[in-house]
């Protein structure tokens, strides 16, 4: 295998000591309940933490280099997916269209019978006569 | 077991053990389908501010101690591979792959404390959105941890039969990238409220 | 376009005009590649085994024959993405003010058409909903505001060039405006259940008398059903 | 060390049914894929007849009702992208080839190989049984669009949806190991001396082609699993009542959706490069254009989803960034078919049935290639979104990618498959028995689109503005022509199955074409190669000047 320099096993406990360190750090914030350290410590750290756990545990720091290109890409995909929808997916509106609270979604059975409309009611009937199955009207 | 190992499988044009690629490939098809749990999940609770007083009912504290235990086996991990590649000391790299295994196994138990309080509590899966992505995204990262801890434990078995030296590190990098998945569950799910 | 489909709305010209322009600029290249293709299969077919050219590929005149086409085609490229995003923006994004709204509620295989009825607002006493049925008056903006109760439905009226898919969860606001009279179809654009090939709908478009009269003759009975 | 040496007599059930050679798993994918063919055959031919003859008693099937319509659409859909375009075009030439035409003896994982065809298989035979469960088989359209399909309420099939959302996702699963085997194959074992730019171009076609996939695929098993736990549990990922919005599942399934065309579309192009390279004895014209043509294309794949929701309630102003990624994509295809075009200039080309319909194929991918563009430009999107206008399209790029680009194959590697020659009479009269009602299905398909007619309609008749004589007369001349079509396919099958064994004998290399697959002896045994070959060139060493033999096979020295 590639002879990198020749890590001991010490290597490795101090990188897991690291680790612990920064666990420590990212748990502060909820206790300290101060929001916005909370965000930036929690995803700082995990951040920081995959780093560690993928460079030095899973020698991506000596593996050939477009294997994290590889892995790059990938993230990139989810980036580019994240922000391809988040303007829809996360508005509660957008030009020319309005996202209804789930509370006020109505329910099918909510809308009261048309008012009007006798003569359409009867006239849509014949027309969908000759299927037996489905029932002519809303339900 | 009647199968003769091709060439094809020995040759290396890249430089990389054919193993090794094909689990570096199997962790970027692992990256997308959590990608897609948990884009979806930011996305949603970019939407839902009210989902913040829902997570109030996680448990940090459960969740901080499956962190430890994952940090800890990932460790054990790594050892396990620098006995085997190293040290070529199979018996002591079979100790540390069971001691991941004996990890993965509290990381389970740890969660289905937690999971068992939580439903006693009410907090099921139907409750609300907030609740069915917690249980969606910690179930397929728990379904990835038991089978790596399956895996792990017939690639200790093996080891100490002289067969698959290699398959140490595929293993060891594997648990992981389930370490890694985990570090990011936990702020998501537990920390941000 | 207009002969396999009458335009009745404001911007039907406008669709139509991106596509004529796409028929012409793709409908070209597309004429050029299929000559040239045939020609060569015609041109180069075996003759008496007589040896093949050794052509790499890699040399600059040999690219020029691809580099320059390709480079005109990025250029029409630009000029569709020019004029198809003039349309989109017209048609989608700008809403100009309306002198009605309705409201249309897709449902499991029937549009409900809330009309603002005689006094010119939507949401009073005196609105008239119509079931697969939308009355407007030619010449006059409207606004609709779509939604679903149930799956997803797509509001479709093939001779406004209009197309609006109504997501449960949603109101979506669009704007048309008929130009021209006559009865024609609503279809239902998007995949909705068992009965989305009879959720068929009709839109009138009368002229203003015509419009008033309808309505007379609805209050007359629907003011004895509003006692 | 030859690979013969381990040879030791297989039972049947270990040489066919369990077998781990890339070649026997590569027919089972072809022979699992045909079959599905015939089914999704099957289907269009009775909702065609529904449609053209509305209220009918379709011969061997009866009347078709509203909910059957809809899930014959449904599974016609499905079953001719998943089961039958992925598995041939993918899988099957994929296995078959990979291993020989970069000289090594098997795929790096055979028993992986081996799992993927049998998870495949398994997906195949939910999909079947989701057919007759109660309620039927699912009726909401291929994509699956939640509410829809997240509430039996609403689909009113409640097992069809769940088996058949169980189906996709075990396909998706089983193309997922597969691809790893494919990349890691052909990243590792190439033959001795063969760089990176000696590799066959449909070997780096199916390897990107798997890449692609690969990247694409995740958010969508994610979003199965979301929609699986929204049918099942109804936890509302997609509900808009419980807080979840149904367009995440189109952002999620359109992410896949569009890259996974050009995860169908690369392997056709690669097969046709090489039938185009052997039958005109011309070099690739531009090889490393192709190659860099076909990244570009993979790689922009990733950017184009939303052209397929301009209308379906996504936010208006994304629809123009979507237009300007959709334009520029279809720059990369058109230069690469330049290249094919040009490839065939100072040729000599033999009309063989391959040929005929690798030819066929550039013909007919531009009519579709063209049509999309009126697709992607959101202005002319608002009007043709869900007509038969979009249907007319891929059709016109999906039949040249799964029918005729694989006829092709089918045709040129026959030899290497079984060692006997198919007939080419037969052969040429089922290339124009497919061709000519092939187009006479779809350009009316095209008018009736254009004119305003939406997809998965059962009953034109209640469109006033639709019954006209003039539409129907189109609908019946495409039922008529699809008629034609499915008969023009006899030939090919009598053709298959008597030239298997009773053929003409036909020895390592019938096409004297370069690639290293024709260095095996044809049917190449378990371990393809008595001798693993080196690789000298580029594959494609056609007439090369002051040579007699105007082809220069790889591995000769």
């Amino acid at each position: 295998m590639s002879e990198h320099v020749d890590h001991g096993p010490g290597f490795y406990v101090k990188t897991w000591g690291i680790l612990l360190v920064l666990f420590a750090i990212s748990v502060i914030g909820p206790i300290a309940e101060i929001r916005w350290l909370t965000l930036i410590t929690a995803f700082g750290v995990a951040v920081v933490k995959a780093y560690f756990v993928a460079a030095r545990f899973m020698h991506l720091d000596i593996e050939k280099r477009y294997i994290n290109y590889m892995f790059a890409t990938m993230l990139l995909m989810m980036l580019l997916f994240w922000g391809g929808i988040v303007a829809d997916i996360g508005a509660h509106r957008g030009s020319n269209w309005v996202r209804i609270a789930p509370s006020q979604v109505q329910a099918p059975g909510s809308l009261s019978q048309p008012k009007v409309n006798a003569m359409k009611v009867e006239q849509s009937d014949e027309t969908t006569s000759e299927e037996p199955t489905i029932e002519s009207e809303g339900h | 077991m009647g199968l003769v190992q091709p060439i094809a499988t020995r040759r290396s044009a890249t430089g990389i053990p054919t193993g090794k690629l094909a689990v570096w490939w199997l962790i970027g098809s692992e990256i997308v389908i959590f990608g897609g749990v948990l884009v979806s999940y930011i996305i949603l609770r970019h939407y839902h501010a009210d989902w913040t007083e829902e997570a109030a009912a996680t448990n940090v504290w459960l969740g901080g101690l499956n962190t430890f235990v994952l940090l800890t086996s990932s460790l054990f991990a790594v050892l396990a591979h620098y006995y085997m590649e190293k040290r070529n000391d199979a018996k002591k790299a079979s100790m540390y792959l069971w001691l991941t295994v004996v990890g993965a196994l509290t990381f389970l138990v740890v969660k289905s404390f937690e999971w068992t309080h939580e439903i006693q509590h009410g907090y099921v899966m139907t409750k609300s959105l907030f609740w069915g992505f917690y249980y969606t995204a910690a179930g397929i990262h728990g379904l990835h941890v038991i089978a790596g801890a399956v895996i792990m434990g017939i690639i200790a078995i093996q080891i100490r039969q002289g067969k698959h030296y290699n398959r140490v590190e595929l293993i060891g990098l594997y648990w992981h990238f389930v370490d890694i998945v985990w570090i990011f569950l936990f702020p998501l799910l537990y920390i941000a409220k | 376009m207009e002969a396999l489909l009458l335009r009745a709305s404001s911007y039907a010209a406008d669709v139509d005009g991106v596509i004529h322009l796409i028929t012409l600029l793709a409908g070209f290249w597309f004429i050029v590649a299929e000559v040239v293709l045939f020609y060569f299969i015609f041109k180069f077919r075996k003759k008496n085994n007589e040896k093949a050219q050794y052509i790499t590929g890699e040399k600059k005149e040999e690219m020029k024959w691809i580099h320059w086409p390709h480079n005109l085609i990025i250029v029409c490229d630009i000029v569709l993405v020019f004029f198809a995003i003039k349309a989109w923006y017209h048609i989608k994004q700008e809403l100009p003010d309306p002198d009605f709204t309705v409201k249309i509620t897709g449902q499991q295989w029937a549009w409900r058409m809330q009309h603002p009825g005689p006094d010119k607002q939507l949401d009073t006493a005196d609105d008239i909903e119509l079931v697969d049925e939308l009355r407007v008056v030619v010449g006059k903006t409207y606004h609709y505001k779509l939604e679903s109760l149930d799956v997803m439905h797509s509001f479709s009226v093939p001779v406004f060039r209009l197309k609006q898919d109504a997501i449960p969860g949603r109101t979506i606001t669009g704007w048309f405006k008929p130009t021209r009279t006559g009865a024609f179809d609503i279809q239902c654009a998007e995949m909705c259940g068992i009965g989305h090939g009879i959720m068929g709908a009709r839109i009138i478009i009368e002229t203003e008398e015509e419009h008033q009269k309808w309505m007379e003759s609805l209050s007359g009975n629907s003011v004895a059903q509003a006692l | 060390m030859s690979s013969a040496e381990h040879h030791h007599e297989q039972s049947i059930w270990e040489k066919y049914i369990f077998s781990v050679d890339h070649k026997v798993i590569g027919m089972q994918y072809m022979f699992t894929g045909i079959a599905m063919a015939l089914i999704g055959g099957f289907f269009v031919y009775v909702f065609r007849m529904q449609l053209a003859f509305p209220g009918m008693s379709v011969p061997g099937f009866g009347t078709v009702n509203p909910m059957e319509y809809n899930s014959l659409v449904t599974n016609h859909g499905s079953i001719m992208i998943f089961w039958v375009a992925m598995p041939v075009l993918i899988a099957a030439f994929g296995n078959f080839l990979i291993p020989l035409m970069i000289g090594c003896d098997d795929m790096v994982f055979p028993r992986l190989n081996r799992l993927s065809y049998q998870i495949f298989l398994v997906s195949a035979i939910i999909l079947i049984i989701s057919f007759f469960v109660q309620g039927g088989g699912f009726g909401g359209a291929w994509t699956s669009y939640p509410p829809l399909s997240a509430k039996s309420e609403y689909n009113l099939t409640p097992w069809g949806a769940s088996l058949w959302l169980l189906a996709v996702a075990l396909e998706f699963v089983a193309f997922l190991i597969g691809g790893i085997n494919f990349i890691t194959t052909l990243m590792n074992s190439r033959a001795p001396g063969m760089k990176m730019y000696d590799i066959p171009i449909v070997c780096w076609m199916i390897v990107i082609a798997s890449i692609l996939f690969m990247a694409s695929v995740g958010p969508l098993i994610a979003g199965a699993v979301m929609l699986g736990f929204d049918q099942v549990y109804s936890i509302g990922f997609f509900d808009p009542g419980k807080g979840g919005d149904p367009v995440l599942w189109q952002h999620l399934f359109w992410f896949f959706g569009h890259p996974e065309v050009y995860v169908v579309l690369l392997p056709a192009m690669g097969i046709v490069a090489e039938v185009i390279t052997t039958f005109a004895r011309k070099k690739l014209f531009a090889y490393k254009t192709v190659l860099f043509t076909a990244a570009a294309t993979g790689v922009l794949s990733f950017f184009v989803w939303a052209h397929h929701q301009f209308v379906s309630g996504i936010d208006p102003r994304m629809a123009n960034v979507f237009t300007v990624t959709t334009l520029m994509i279809s720059v990369p295809i058109a230069e690469m078919l330049f290249v094919y075009i040009a490839t065939l200039y100072g040729g000599s080309i033999r009309f063989t049935t391959a040929m005929l319909f690798a030819l066929a194929f550039l013909a007919e991918f531009l009519i579709g290639g063209v049509t999309g563009i009126y697709l992607g430009a959101s202005g002319s999107d608002i009007f043709f979104h869900d007509t038969y206008f979009v249907l007319a399209h891929f059709h016109y790029t999906f039949v040249p990618i799964a029918i005729i680009a694989t006829f092709a194959g089918l045709y040129y590697w026959f030899p290497k498959m079984s060692g006997r020659l198919m007939n080419e009479t037969l052969g040429k009269i089922h290339f124009w028995m497919t061709i000519i009602p092939f187009n006479f299905i779809f350009i009316p398909l095209f008018i009736l689109g254009a004119s305003g007619q939406h997809r998965r309609i059962y009953n034109y008749q209640n469109f006033p503005d639709l019954a006209v004589p003039e539409l129907q007369n189109l609908r019946v001349v495409a039922t008529v022509a699809l008629i034609f079509m499915i008969l023009g396919q006899i030939p090919f099958f009598y053709n298959f199955i008597v030239s298997w064994k009773k053929g003409e004998k036909a020895d390592a290399n019938p096409w004297k074409a370069a690639t290293l697959e024709w260095a095996a002896p044809s049917p190449p045994p378990h371990g393809n190669f008595a001798e693993l070959p080196n690789c000298y060139r580029g594959p494609y060493e056609y007439s090369v000047p002051g040579r007699d033999l105007d082809y220069w096979p790889q591995n000769v020295k």
